[in-house]
């Protein structure tokens, strides 16, 4: 096979599996849930086996598809990470699925699009490609949003996600054809060149600024984060737990290979933006949080509030920086699927499971799920010996490592304030009895079961030996342009 | 590698162990079994500790039953562990403290018993991680994850305000760590590569967060970084000390936790702040910590006035002995900056002091608190009467909080004095007034709740304490009374760690030969292993 | 002469339309149409820059924002539908079950 | 001949740029979604015409194709079949378009004024540079489609799947989901 092509066999194996996987929807209607769902987990296993095929047959400085895309260490992590996070979505959505009997061929296949547009923004050195792989992955999520076609809330989700996901993609092309027009080029190699040469023209730097618009509504950051809250409150949990991981994750890695790769001579103009845009958003998604009675809605102001954490990272730049981004996206993926899990748990245990008095009392009730939201809610809020706190110490001593203090003071003083808000939960499910507060049916939802005792381990393991995961998400200097 | 290698690493993690046996191998019906597993625990823990005592040489190098593993090479964070003399006694005081509230919780904790007792012992392996290592983000691990078991000790089976304590407990103590977090990790990047946006060049070390490097470079670090570091460590440590102004959150959480949790809060947690100033920030900012010495001793003396004027006005036992804590731990503080040997010797005999005494006092109300369910002053009076036993342990522990001689307090005080002394006359009168206030409440306290008539009928069928109370209280007074006698031990086996802290934050004091200790060994040199 | 700059004062101008657009109309199907014209924006750029520079990827990439478009019109017509069904309205302002 | 080539050309551009700009507004300003449906459409129409003008006829051909018959007759389609009585009637909408007008006008002039375009200058190049792939000179069409295939392949197979995603979608939202609707 030609290079080009084994370096693209994950992608096109995905791709050929989801139309598999939505044939076969098609042919068996609503029925037998477990044995699609199976099927798209096959199909992400082997995936990952042709990823790592392809890895180990590619070399990492190659760019292929006529200088459109590179199979380097950072795109190998990002889509070993998609990988994961889609399978752990797809099996907190099987129980989901079942009780409320919608189609899941067509679910699938859509969680399985997404992953391929992901898995090509992570491997795009092409803002052409970037953007394409963005937009699949955009697409195939508002109408995930839209999917539980009989909730009104899932209606509203999908509404306000596409119109605002389709007006912020406007924006970004717009920027992205300023960046184009004044350098020529969209190849992100080029581009540094191109704009390392001089001092940039001001319809490069508007374009740029465009650009961090878009890429800052794709990651949920201040101000771009209005969407936020009422998506996840109102998508179904299953996919706003995607929502919150695999589109974020894929958001920062196109981040970090346009700004710190592409646009890195123009970092003296991007760096006060990105920064005040990640202290706006530490602030402000925890200060919103604070006061949320939904734990939805807690966990979407939450979400926003670790995407200005990894902002930091972005600021902060260089290998630390980015090995820092790297890590904490693990970290946040396997802690957030784990909390939306337990939501997950609770909406199909029949507790009505939204609001924060729901938990009264459920340690003594599910005292190992109880355990593991414990732990989540720990990592989230950065305290030991979770992987959240590892997390946060690789990102903040990166930011301090590049001078950034004051931006670490607002990290770990907003990181304690967090804590109010996490500790409202477990406050709940411990401290209180919640007599009266009793399941309506119950319903056995054993793969999210399953789901939130792997991710409980996951955060522990990370937390307590850091190292092999560390050395995952390193190696990735000088991929960017960074030495 | 034998057993001295890994006796720290058993110590620590022998509490961890009993209380994942609770959690696997218990139902939570199996009350006494459960009871069982966590006194043997906790009593193997002090049994375990007490080598350290004999097998700790003071003459030999600085940190001993030293432990190093790899653990996240890729910042240069490793597992090590060790001790001083300063960390021996105070992980004796936690196993102690440990068996004790252990011991002391069987009839007070009647619901949820299972959770509870794994708490406490989790709690012991982050108290006893915080005393023994040698690594910052060691530390910081267990600074941090020791706070979550103590919320639950508090938010579960506290009184009436338990939540609302146990969230202020938590979140003030974590604000002032995660502030302390940014200081650690200037001090990492200052030892390797430096800050180099904002111009501060490093010293181009290999990056490491090991403690014992970071002390080699304390006299290089330029006043400036020495400032900012200081102050993030500051408002970590003195939020839990608890000095004044920061002190709110003490009260609450002290009457709100149950009796163990109120021992263990007074007697170890408060420790690990005055400990995180001893073994960081005096040796590691030298320049900083004598440039601190006049705003410090000067919150330190307000906290001692403060805490004894309004302790005097606590009408709730618990609330009083909070206050006295604030006051007495003052004290520490206020030893500490002397600055000398004797001060931060006494400093910390002080710690241990208080942890004996506090924690007495702390038991003591339990037990009545157990029998009548309330903590108010005016609810009793003419116990002495009902309960003889119970008089006399309470005078005892009353006696060696006010500092009498030949109780330990007055060893612990009469140090801090001759320290602050050594500074500033005007410091140690001061310091000094102010013991008769605490003699003053707690005397007060002492003739309002057992001499006179029983006002109170319930209070005439009040049962004197049992054996197991008894025998929670001995061991305290026991200790009490040795270090009121004969303290050489102890002052033998802190002398040559308290001399390595006086060599780097005041090496000008070392040339005064007349000032040292009588009990001073031949100084030895500060070698690190 | 019609120079690049024509054209590109002119895209500025409809991108602003799209723009103001979007933020003053509340109705649905008239938003999903104001983001047509950011597209259409973004597009003569690409065409305008591609013609000053003699570049053929301006044209290419304009080939992929038009079927993206296409597709996201198809996606956004389908949510307008699904709305009506279930709210006969296509007012974003009472797409509103949630708090604020 | 080339003056009045010169001048043709200047005058296509400024009824096209016209056709732009009256679309756009008509868009927003129009009450009744088939008129403005219809703006929309004079605008792409305008749009492609100006692709002609700048000699990119493969694009204008795929805009015209597209946009005015793909994408139009989907707009009408979805306008005739939710009816009247869904679309808003918007009674204060003009309250909140003089405000986001001014400003957004502010942020044009001051763009404009900045001399955001000071670095586009000199005469555009050569127009046959458009038409020829690695050496060998074609048409605008077939060069566009020898890029596509070649270099911009990767791009051109996802944007295929996002084809495919859109299809889904549409059905998927579109279609008639059986069984009890509108659960809160």
């Amino acid at each position: 096979m030609r290079p080009d092509l084994i370096a693209l066999l994950p992608e096109l194996v995905l791709a050929a599996l989801a139309m598999v996987v939505l044939l076969a929807g098609l042919a068996s209607g609503r029925a037998r849930h477990g044995l699609l769902a199976g099927g798209a987990l096959v199909s992400l296993a082997v995936t990952a086996l042709a990823l790592w095929y392809a890895a180990a047959a590619t070399d990492p400085a190659a760019r292929l598809f006529s200088g459109m895309f590179a199979l380097d260490r950072f795109a190998v992590y990002f889509k070993a990470l998609f990988l994961l996070s889609s399978a752990l979505v797809i099996l907190l959505s099987v129980d989901y699925l079942k009780r409320n009997d919608y189609r899941p061929g067509e679910y699938l296949a859509l969680i399985m699009f997404a992953t391929v547009g992901m898995m090509t923004m992570a491997s795009g050195v092409n803002l052409a490609a970037i953007y394409v792989g963005l937009e699949l992955m955009a697409l195939s999520t508002y109408i995930l949003a839209g999917y539980f076609r009989r909730e009104v809330k899932s209606h509203e989700a999908a509404t306000k996600y596409f119109v605002l996901g389709a007006f912020s993609s406007g924006v970004l092309l717009y920027g992205l054809s300023l960046i184009y027009g004044t350098t020529g080029t969209l190849d992100l190699g080029a581009l540094t060149r191109a704009l390392a040469a001089g001092k940039p023209a001001t319809a490069t730097v508007v374009g740029m600024a465009l650009l961090a618009c878009g890429f800052l509504f794709k990651v949920a950051a201040v101000p771009f984060h209005v969407w936020t809250p009422d998506v996840y409150e109102g998508a179904p949990t299953p996919i706003t737990a995607f929502m919150s991981v695999g589109p974020k994750a894929a958001g920062f890695a196109m981040f970090l290979r346009v700004f710190l790769g592409g646009l890195a001579p123009l970092s003296a103009s991007w760096i006060w933006l990105v920064g005040a845009a990640a202290v706006l958003t530490m602030i402000w998604g925890n200060v919103a949080a604070l006061t949320q009675d939904n734990v939805k809605r807690m966990l979407a102001y939450s979400s926003i509030a670790h995407a200005g954490y990894a902002l930091v990272g972005l600021v902060a730049g260089g290998a630390a920086g980015v090995n820092s981004v790297l890590f904490y996206m693990l970290v946040y993926t396997v802690t957030n699927l784990g909390a939306f899990g337990f939501v997950i748990m609770l909406e199909s245990r029949g507790y009505a499971g939204e609001t924060v008095t729901d938990y009264a009392g459920l340690a003594r009730r599910h005292p190992g799920a109880a355990f593991g939201m414990l732990l989540f809610m720990l990592s989230l809020g950065g305290i030991p010996p979770t992987a959240g706190f590892m997390g946060k110490l690789y990102l903040f001593a990166a930011a301090v490592e590049a001078g950034y203090v004051w931006l670490v003071v607002v990290a770990v003083v907003m990181s304690a304030v967090s804590l109010y808000y996490y500790l409202r939960i477990v406050l709940q499910m411990y401290l209180r009895d919640g007599e009266g507060v009793e399941p309506a049916e119950l319903v056995a939802a054993p793969w999210t079961e399953r789901v939130i005792w792997a991710c409980g381990a996951a955060v522990l393991v990370i937390g307590i030996v850091p190292a092999p995961f560390l050395a995952a998400a390193r190696a990735t200097a000088g991929v960017l342009g960074l030495s | 590698m034998g057993f001295a290698t890994n006796l720290l690493n058993i110590i620590c993690y022998v509490p961890l162990l009993g209380a994942l046996v609770i959690i696997f191998l218990l139902r939570k019906e199996q009350t006494a079994a459960i009871k069982t597993v966590a006194t043997v625990v906790a009593g193997l823990d002090f049994v375990l500790s007490l080598p350290l005592w004999f097998v700790y040489d003071p003459a030999g190098p600085a940190f001993q039953f030293s432990y190093v593993h790899d653990w996240i090479p890729a910042v240069g964070a490793t597992y090590h562990v060790g001790v001083d003399g300063i960390s021996v006694l105070l992980i004796l005081l936690t196993t102690l403290l440990g068996f004790i509230a252990v011991y002391s919780s069987f009839t007070a904790i009647n619901h949820r018993q299972k959770e509870y007792y794994v708490f406490l012992l989790l709690l012991q392996t982050g108290m006893l991680g915080v005393f023994i290592s040698l690594d910052f983000v060691l530390f910081y691990v267990f600074w941090e994850a020791m706070l979550v078991p103590m919320y639950f000790l508090i938010g579960i089976w506290g009184g009436p305000r338990k939540l609302y304590a146990a969230i202020k407990f938590f979140l003030y103590t974590l604000f002032g760590s995660v502030l302390m977090l940014v200081g650690i990790l200037t001090l990492y990047f200052y030892n390797s590569t430096g800050l180099q946006a904002i111009g501060l060049p490093g010293l181009g070390h290999a990056p490491t967060f090991d403690v014992t490097e970071l002390f080699k470079i304390a006299t290089q670090i330029p006043p400036h970084v020495q400032f900012w570091v200081f102050l993030a460590f500051f408002v970590g440590f003195a939020i839990k000390v608890p000095m004044f102004p920061f002190h709110t959150w003490l009260p609450d959480a002290h009457v709100e936790a149950p009796t163990a949790g109120s021992v263990i809060l007074a007697g170890v947690l408060l420790k690990m702040g005055t400990y995180g100033f001893i073994r960081f920030s005096l040796p590691l900012l030298p320049d900083a910590t004598r440039k601190a010495v006049p705003w410090v001793v000067a919150l330190a003396i307000i906290g001692i006035v403060y805490g004894a004027l309004v302790a005097m006005a606590q009408k709730d036992m618990k609330k009083l002995v909070a206050y006295s804590s604030v006051s007495h731990l003052g004290f520490v503080m206020l030893g500490m900056f002397a600055l000398n040997p004797q001060g931060l010797t006494g400093s910390v005999l002080q710690m241990i002091n208080h942890g004996l005494s506090t924690g007495g006092l702390f038991l003591l109300v339990g037990i009545v608190y157990e029998r009548r369910h309330t903590r108010m002053i005016s609810e009793y009076g003419g116990l002495a009467k009902v309960m003889p036993v119970y008089a006399m342990l309470f005078m005892v522990i009353t006696m060696a909080s006010i500092g009498l001689p030949t109780l330990n307090g007055f060893i612990g005080e009469f140090t801090i004095l001759v320290g602050a002394f050594n500074r500033s006359t005007t410091w140690a009168v001061i310091a000094a007034t102010s013991l008769v206030l605490g003699a003053g409440y707690m005397l007060w306290l002492y003739q309002r709740v057992f001499f006179g008539e029983i006002t109170h009928d319930e209070n005439k069928t009040l049962k004197d304490v049992n054996l197991r109370e008894q025998w929670t209280l001995i061991p305290l007074i026991v200790l009490c009374f040795w270090i009121g006698i004969y303290p050489k031990p102890f002052f033998r086996i802190l002398e040559p760690s308290i001399r390595r802290v006086v060599e780097v934050v005041d090496p000008g004091y070392m040339n005064h030969p007349e000032l040292h200790l009588p009990a001073a060994a031949p100084a030895a040199h500060a070698q690190e292993e | 002469m019609i120079t690049t700059t024509h054209y590109l004062v002119l895209s500025l101008i409809l991108f602003t339309l799209g723009v103001v657009g979007l933020m003053v109309r509340r109705n649905f199907i008239t938003v999903l149409m104001c983001i047509e014209l950011m597209l259409n924006a973004a597009n003569l750029n690409f065409i305008a820059f591609s013609r000053q520079l003699g570049d053929l990827t301006g044209q290419v990439f304009a080939v992929f924002v038009i079927t993206i478009a296409a597709a996201e019109a198809a996606i956004g017509l389908g949510i307008i539908v699904a709305l009506v069904r279930l709210k006969q309205t296509t007012d974003l302002d009472r797409v509103n079950v949630m708090e604020g | 001949m080339s003056w009045f080539l010169v001048h043709f050309a200047q005058l296509v551009f400024y009824v096209m740029a016209a056709c732009v700009i009256a679309g756009a507004v008509g868009v927003i300003a129009f009450k009744s979604p088939v008129h403005a449906a219809l703006s929309l459409l004079a605008s792409f129409l305008g749009v492609a015409g100006l692709f002609v003008l700048m000699e990119a006829e493969f694009l204008a051909a795929v805009q015209v194709l597209v946009y005015a018959g793909g994408v139009m007759v989907l707009f009408l389609f979805v306008i005739m079949l939710v009816k009247a009585r869904a679309i808003p009637r918007e009674p204060q909408y003009v309250n909140r378009l003089v405000p986001a007008a001014v400003g957004l006008g502010v942020v044009l002039a001051l763009l404009l004024g900045a001399g955001m375009w000071a670095s586009v200058t000199g005469a555009p190049a050569d127009a046959a540079a458009l038409q020829r792939v690695a050496g060998v000179q074609l048409g605008n069409t077939e060069a566009v489609g020898w890029s596509l295939y070649r270099d911009y392949l990767l791009p051109f197979e996802v944007v295929s799947i996002v084809l495919l995603v859109a299809m889904i979608g549409a059905i998927v939202l579109g279609r008639k989901e059986p069984g009890k609707e509108g659960r809160a």
